[in-house]
């Protein structure tokens, strides 16, 4: 038996990797640039960008926080994207994901060992439900899942606030949150005093859990199909909408499971109004940078969190204002997204060429 | 109840609506004419963000209109930008328009404190100006035609682009090239079209309307500029442009509906006291949900009855 | 240890959000200033954002850069400065608007300032109940925390003292960004009768006073004197603000760090400032005097004194 | 005679290193109406893109008129009097003929598109070339002869005088070819210059004054119409002898598919088909002819689980099929090579080896406890891609990287890998070249002669006279005719019934049934 031939992958990730490194490196270059323009101390100001994620127990910690959550919501959104359902509910599921959890951590069996299992099984559930919404509006009625989704964001961010405020907060004290859950809660630190909790663990056992759902799955596999042709998937005796509705009903756990990484993890370890910040939402970026591939989503979430962390403190510690950062993280954004020509890159493709045209003719009979 | 009603059939309510639409209209027209070109603008918020604080800035030193105007012109501009990158770049149109709008909310402040002295929350001490109020005192006290009254000059505009848009999309020949663009670019491409340019120019178009709902929104129903003054409009628009079904009547209907919820939404809390804030607040939300579905099942119905497999 | 202006105290504020709300971090933030030019103290704002995740690093990250004393505010941070502050024992940390349990004897290291915020807001109640002609006032919170809560049961007291028929209605907006929204909710309070509007609720309140300007309504301003703000830019906005409930953060902070150099702070206790310190109460600015008669103001004054008698017991949630 | 356009020495080679054309030569005279021939991949469409300006080729020149040419766009194309109909065409589905037949040069009254100038325009045009077609009817309701009339409206609109139809016919019924020839002649009358392709060889040979040949992305040679036959066409392209010829069933097995009494309504309750009664047996093909549109494709849908019955049964082998799901269908042995392969036979962004084991998604052979077993299912593809020859570069390369015929073989492999119990066929050759023709051809008699039960329809008259055992006609969703094939048999006969024209005797019919 003759080897098959496989396509050029290594290739590919190279270009892709070479072409967002170079990128990144422009998007750094402009960063530095408004530094200069902003800052009375400039190299400090850009040494903290470029170091501060890494200088402590406690920032590491942060970073690997951020790199966590926003895994998990890219995975969120990898997983619907691939079954080419644009639901952009990560936001909404993690409300209510992190509702449920929270209420677990408060009831009785919050103080049991089964605090954390069964909290983030509550969000998951909580979180496919609310997934499940989407899709079966537009399975059974059409109902374009962008719009549903979106506006079931907005909802059950008002409705988890106002549980929050109304019947988890202390009686009387007018906080907006709720009282800290018991420690057997919270996730446990995996290095004490920092963020670096279960939540990484978790993240990475859900890129595990996704890469091995899709492509080592029938439904993986189903779902793909339907996500490259639905027509073709009914044809073959694929049944589509179910499929699709379970693909957003698994992305909703996903996002429940960050409810819980966020209530539940070292960073909050209680529930409290607004608590996601956006952040759920940047999923989109890390899945469309990460082309929806589940293992490529940590890897994006590692850099994009660094430059995260890197703006962040670079806000607390110098003089470079606050807003400067949204502009940097934007710059950084769009050059990322963007396709560069460089020089170089004509020579490469004839190179390439040369082992395409030899491909093409040794094909047949092999 | 009667409360509830009597102040949704007062005049006042009516106005409120109009004003509460207007600038999500723009911005829901904005939105359209990108998605009919085929690029999902979700760059919105960012652009009226940044148009909202362009009018203001400008007001303080020139009339109004040219304020209202630089407003648009910001749009545009952002448009533009989207276009270069998304068009020129070739990156991802959802990347660009979060990138636009992250920029957006860090661009404003940082303008803001250039523009004002050093405040990074609100334009108040800078004396910008607002956009005229149409009032039609010879209809004040005829029945039905005083709800013509008392609306921004901006808001009749949102009314008569409707119906330009409509003109535009199905009466000329450029509106024939942005939807066949957007439905099946090979054809015009083929046919001799600059497809990219038909592409760009939507964007560049999306951003004006966008810009001038920013304008409404910082010069009629506030006047002044403060830090994330959108508050989500831009992302409701969207919603607005899908629930529309991608026509411009269809989107003025769409944002009608979210105006009057929103409207709703403001004068229910002063009846019922004892309905959380928060739960109010969803109404608008919980309406397009069920206005989405229903619609659906209308067009679903439609569909089948002219004839159309929708299995 | 002694700080002079060659080597001053290093003071950090970190602010749960950002700076511009023109009430409350920017009264702390202006206190800041004063200290700066008057003190031998180097401050720092640090603004954390409004992403709640980021707080509590912003406020350990200001410890370990080990500023000698560092400044956060209200029970969002109050949290996370007791899990830090024993940690730092060489530090000092200082709380505003909210306290820690100081009982358990831990915290010998963080001084709250704590304000009867309430007491003030009733005086402003009163004097809008006296001047409203409706008997209807309407207030518009941001959202429903107990920092903005606390103005609002004060006011509703004060008014209900004022007149008992008067009615009250509180409208939620939700957001302390959304100006068009805060003046919409204004609009449809004046439109059922209103005719004093309270806005607590940052820039959201900033569009509710707009609202007032344009119908000719009255408003009450929050945590700074608000007529004085925009005097400058928009006196026809400052005409129709007729007092502002006044938190003086800024300077409570100033006092709080001038005894903190000169070694008389009491770290590890509570202040609680009230009419009686000058650290909360109501504008008494021009506008007051020529919209409030001359009956109304005395009677607030007498009020002002019961409560400091401690005559009047005024509601708190804090 | 005046050479109207000329092609020196083009090369072009794509992106991924294909070289698609390599130092052709094309030349075509004024007033004629020029053929290209060649196999799949053989760089045609390629050569008539870089002509229409679409793509640019690496080396060589276009001298249009007489003068040089270099075209950035389609746009300078059509400015030196251009034009193009793409093998897949480019209308815009939800516009009306017109708006698509003006796109890009519109009548205009002031801002305004001037809609009536276009209506009535477009309408001369059709009436002048004959080129019927409604003006404002919606494009995506039109059946394909009629979408491929505005396409050549449009370039005629643009004033085309060279003309590139690419694969014009491969989408046509019998008589919609016919209609096409009869306008490619009256443009020919009024001065127009023709470039045809097509696959099918009688076809170019009645159409074209003169036929140019590729090959592997070469001229191989140009000769006149006149002065070659269809054999000589055929291994000038292919570089051997290519024969169609099918050996007729001998088997004659028992009743295998019974359809009786059927009824297909669409959603909106118009009836598609009626009272349709008809058996296929082991071992035998039954050609359902009809122009398009008729109820022969919604009766495979029917047979595949892909749309519910109204009234009447289908039964496989005695067991009824309605209710049972597309899944068990096939579970029971049917198979289906649908008529567009790159709407509901393949997805294109998936790998080769996925898209052969899409419909056995529930065979413990691939899939055991919802886990696929990735050995098999790439063995399963080597197996396959060796067995029906396709040339791809392996198991893992995705679809989109083969070209339209062998798309098709992967179809006909995935649904032939095992033998069928029943094989439901609709236009298994569409734009396929010979030597794929032959082999697809093959597959299909293969199967049946393995013992299944075949329902093929086809566009193409030929290729059901060619394949089939006995011929089944449908007029308006009814069964009008019914005939066991044989030499006497004629496309002219099929086609008198097809139309409406001739009625059968009841007897004769039933007795056809079988
Ligand atoms: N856009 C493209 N990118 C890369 N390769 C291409 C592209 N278009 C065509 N090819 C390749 O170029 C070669 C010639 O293709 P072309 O479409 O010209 O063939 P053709 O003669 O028209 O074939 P057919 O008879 O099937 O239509 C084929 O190998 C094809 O795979
Ligand atoms: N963007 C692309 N990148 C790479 N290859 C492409 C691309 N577009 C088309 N191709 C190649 O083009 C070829 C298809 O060419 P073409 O359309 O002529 O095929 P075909 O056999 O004529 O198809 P059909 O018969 O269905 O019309 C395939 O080989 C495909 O790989
Ligand atoms: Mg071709
Ligand atoms: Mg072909």
């Amino acid at each position: 038996m003759s080897a098959d031939r496989k396509p050029n992958k290594l290739n590919s990730f190279l270009r892709e990797g070479a072409r967002a490194l170079s990128a990144l490196l422009i998007a750094l270059v402009v960063a530095f640039v408004i530094v200069l323009l902003t800052s009375e101390e400039p190299m400090e100001a850009f040494h903290t960008f470029l170091t501060a994620p890494v200088g402590s127990a406690r920032t590491r910690g942060l970073w690997i926080d951020d790199v966590a959550k926003l895994t998990l919501t890219g995975l969120c959104f990898s997983l619907v994207f691939q079954a080419r359902q644009f639901s952009l509910g990560a936001q909404g599921q993690v409300y209510v994901g992190g509702l449920f959890a929270a209420l677990v951590a408060l009831s009785p069996i919050g103080t049991t060992w089964l605090a954390i299992p069964l909290g983030m099984l509550a969000a998951m559930l909580a979180g496919a439900a609310y997934g499940f919404l989407p899709g079966y509006a537009k399975a059974r009625f059409g109902a374009s899942e962008i719009v549903s989704s979106l506006m079931l964001n907005y909802i059950a961010i008002r409705v988890v606030n106002w549980i929050v405020r109304a019947h988890l907060a202390p009686e009387g004290s007018g906080q907006l949150m709720s009282p800290e859950f018991p420690d057997a809660a919270i996730y446990p630190a995996l290095i004490p005093g920092t963020r670096f909790d279960l939540g990484i663990l978790f993240a990475l056992i859900a890129v595990g859990v996704v890469w091995f759902l899709i492509f080592r799955t029938a439904w993986g596999l189903k779902l793909r199909l339907v996500g490259d042709n639905a027509r073709f998937a009914e044809y073959a005796g694929i049944p589509s909408k179910a499929i699709m509705v379970s693909a957003m009903t698994v992305s909703g756990a996903i996002g429940g499971l960050l409810g819980s990484v966020y209530v539940q993890g070292r960073a909050f370890g209680r529930i409290a109004i607004d608590f996601d910040a956006n952040l759920a939402f940047e999923g989109i970026l890390v899945a469309i940078v990460a082309r929806n591939k589940p293992l490529a989503v940590p890897v994006v979430a590692i850099a994009y969190g660094y430059l995260r962390q890197g703006a962040q403190f670079m806000g607390l510690r110098s003089d470079v204002p606050t807003e400067m950062l949204a502009v940097v993280q934007a710059l950084i954004i769009l050059l990322v997204a963007s396709q560069f020509t460089f020089p170089g890159q004509k020579l490469f493709a004839r190179l390439m060429r040369r082992d395409g045209q030899a491909a093409k003719t040794e094909a047949p009979g092999t | 109840m009667t409360e509830l009603i009597a102040a949704v059939f007062s005049v006042t309510f009516f106005v409120t609506v109009i004003r509460a639409t207007t600038p999500l209209l723009f911005a829901t027209i904005g939105g359209l004419i990108s998605d009919l070109s085929g690029a999902l603008n979700v760059a919105l918020e960012g652009m009226m963000l940044i148009a909202a604080l362009t009018s203001v800035i400008v007001s303080v030193y020139a009339p109004w209109w040219i304020a209202v105007l630089a407003g648009c012109g910001a749009g545009a501009l952002l448009g533009a930008l989207m276009g270069f990158f998304h068009l020129r770049l070739k990156a991802d149109v959802i990347l660009v328009g979060f990138g636009v709008n992250i920029l957006a909310t860090g661009g404003t402040v940082f303008i803001l404190a250039l523009a004002t002295g050093g405040d990074k929350g609100t334009s108040i001490n800078l004396p910008s100006k607002s956009i005229p109020r149409v009032e039609l005192p010879f209809l004040e006290n005829i029945p039905v035609l005083n709800l013509l009254s008392g609306h921004s000059l901006l808001s009749w505009l949102a009314g008569f682009t409707v119906f330009a848009v409509w003109y535009f999309l199905y009466r000329t020949p450029r509106g024939l090239w942005l939807r066949g663009v957007g439905e099946y670019p090979a054809a015009p491409e083929a046919a001799g079209i600059n497809v990219t340019g038909v592409r760009m120019w939507s964007l560049v178009a999306s951003g004006a309307f966008a810009g001038l709902g920013g304008a409404q929104l910082a010069m009629f129903n506030y006047i002044g500029f403060t830090r994330d003054m959108t508050a989500g409009r831009g992302f409701i628009a969207l919603g607005a442009v899908l629930l529309g079904a991608r026509h411009p009547v269809g989107a003025l209907l769409a944002a009608l509906l979210f105006g009057v919820f929103e409207a709703l939404s403001i004068v229910m809390p002063n009846l019922f006291n004892w309905i959380p804030g928060e739960l109010i607040q969803t109404i608008p939300f919980l309406v397009t949900v069920i206005a989405l579905i229903l619609f659906s099942i209308r067009a679903q119905r439609a569909l089948k009855a002219r004839g159309v497999a929708t299995h | 240890q002694e700080f002079t202006a060659d080597d001053p105290m290093e003071v950090a504020l970190v602010l749960h959000g950002t700076l511009g709300d023109k009430s409350f971090f920017d009264s702390a933030a202006a206190g800041m200033e004063r200290a700066e030019a008057e003190l031998p103290v180097d401050v720092t704002i640090i603004e954390a954002g409004l992403d709640r995740g980021r707080w509590e690093p912003a406020l350990a990250d200001a410890a370990d850069q080990g500023f000698d004393v560092i400044i956060a505010g209200t029970w969002e941070m109050n949290g996370f400065m007791q899990d830090l502050a024993p940690d730092y024992p060489d530090q000092k940390f200082i709380l505003f608007d909210d306290t820690p349990d100081f009982s358990t004897g831990e915290f010998g290291n963080i001084i709250a300032i704590t304000y009867k915020t309430s007491t003030a807001a009733y005086l402003a109640g009163y004097a809008a109940a006296m001047i409203s002609e409706t008997g209807k006032l309407g207030e518009i919170l941001g959202v429903e925390g107990s920092t903005v809560v606390e103005f609002a049961v004060g006011f509703e007291q004060g008014a209900m003292a004022a007149n008992p028929d008067v009615e009250v209605t509180r409208a939620v907006a939700g957001s302390f960004t959304d100006p068009a929204k805060g003046k919409e909710l204004a609009l449809a309070q004046f439109s059922q009768g209103v005719d004093v509007v309270f806005p607590i609720a940052g820039g959201t309140g900033i569009g509710a006073l707009q609202a007032a300007r344009d119908e000719g309504m009255w408003a009450v301003g929050v945590d700074s004197d608000q007529a004085e703000i925009f005097e400058p830019s928009d006196p026809e906005q400052a005409a129709v603000i007729f007092t502002s409930v006044e938190k003086k953060i800024g300077d409570s902070l100033f006092d709080v760090l001038e005894q903190t150099l000169d070694g008389t702070a009491a770290y590890g206790t509570t202040l609680l400032l009230g009419l009686a310190d000058g650290a909360v109460g109501i504008s008494k600015n021009d506008y007051y005097m020529e919209s409030v008669p001359e009956e109304v103001r005395t009677q607030v004054d007498e009020i002002e004194q019961q409560i400091i008698n401690g005559e009047i017991t005024v509601d708190s949630v804090m | 005679m005046n050479r109207i356009i000329e092609a020196r020495g083009i090369t072009r080679i794509y992106p991924g290193g294909t070289v698609a054309n390599d130092g052709v030569s094309l030349t075509v005279n004024e007033g004629e109406v020029h053929a290209v021939v060649g196999e799949n991949g053989a760089g045609k469409s390629t050569l008539m893109k870089i002509l229409f300006g679409i793509e640019k080729p690496d080396e060589g020149t276009l001298v249009v008129d007489g003068q040089e040419a270099r075209f950035d766009g389609p746009k300078d194309a059509i400015d030196r009097g251009v034009g193009m109909v793409f093998q897949h065409f480019s209308l815009v589905p939800s516009f009306s003929v017109y708006e698509n037949v003006v796109l890009g040069s519109e009548p205009a009254a002031g801002v305004r598109f001037d809609r009536a100038a276009a209506i009535k325009r477009v309408r001369e045009l059709s009436e002048q070339f004959r080129l019927r077609v409604d003006p404002e009817a919606q494009t995506r309701a039109l059946p394909v002869g009629q979408q491929q009339r505005v396409e050549i409206l449009k370039a005629l609109y643009r004033e085309a005088k060279i003309l590139i139809l690419d694969e014009p016919t491969a989408v046509l019924a019998p008589q919609e070819v016919e209609e096409l020839f009869t306008a490619i002649r009256s443009l020919v009358k009024q001065g127009r210059t023709v470039i045809f392709i097509a696959h099918k060889l009688p076809e170019v040979l009645a159409i074209s004054d003169r036929i140019t040949v590729m090959r592997a992305g070469k001229t191989v040679g140009e000769v006149a119409s006149s002065e070659v036959t269809e054999p000589e066409l055929a291994s000038m392209m292919v570089g051997r002898e290519v024969a169609l010829r099918v050996d007729r069933s001998t088997h004659d097995g028992p009743r295998a598919i019974t359809v009786e009494g059927l009824t297909l309504k669409a959603d909106t309750g118009v009836t598609l088909a009626e009272d349709l009664s008809l058996n296929v047996h082991e071992g035998e093909i039954v050609g359902l002819v009809g122009v398009e549109g008729n109820g022969q494709a919604e009766l495979l849908e029917a047979v595949a689980g892909l749309r519910s019955a109204a009234k009447g049964d289908i039964r496989l082998k005695d067991r009824s099929l309605l209710g049972l799901s597309v899944l068990e269908r096939r579970g029971m042995g049917v198979s289906s090579i649908p008529e567009d392969r790159l709407a509901e036979g393949l997805a294109v962004n998936s790998s080769t080896a996925e898209n052969l084991v899409a419909t056995r998604l529930s065979d413990p052979r691939f899939v055991r406890k919802g886990l696929l077993d990735r050995a098999a299912i790439r063995e399963n593809a080597r197996t396959l891609i060796e067995r029906f020859s396709i040339r791809v570069g392996g198991p893992e390369f995705k679809i989109n990287t083969l070209s339209g015929g062998n798309m098709q073989k992967v179809v006909v492999a995935r649904e032939l890998a095992e033998q069928p119990e029943l094989l439901l066929v609709n236009q298994p050759t569409r734009g396929v070249d010979l030597g794929a023709t032959q082999f697809i051809w093959k597959s299909i008699t293969d199967a049946r002669d393995g013992g299944a039960a075949v329902l093929l329809s086809s566009a193409d008259l030929s290729e059901l006279l060619a394949l089939s055992d006995r011929l089944v006609v449908f007029y308006k969703g009814r069964i009008v005719a019914a005939f066991h094939n044989s030499e006497d048999l004629t496309a002219e006969t099929l086609g008198s019934f097809m139309l409406g024209a001739e009625t059968q005797d009841e007897a004769v019919m039933k007795a056809a049934l079988r």
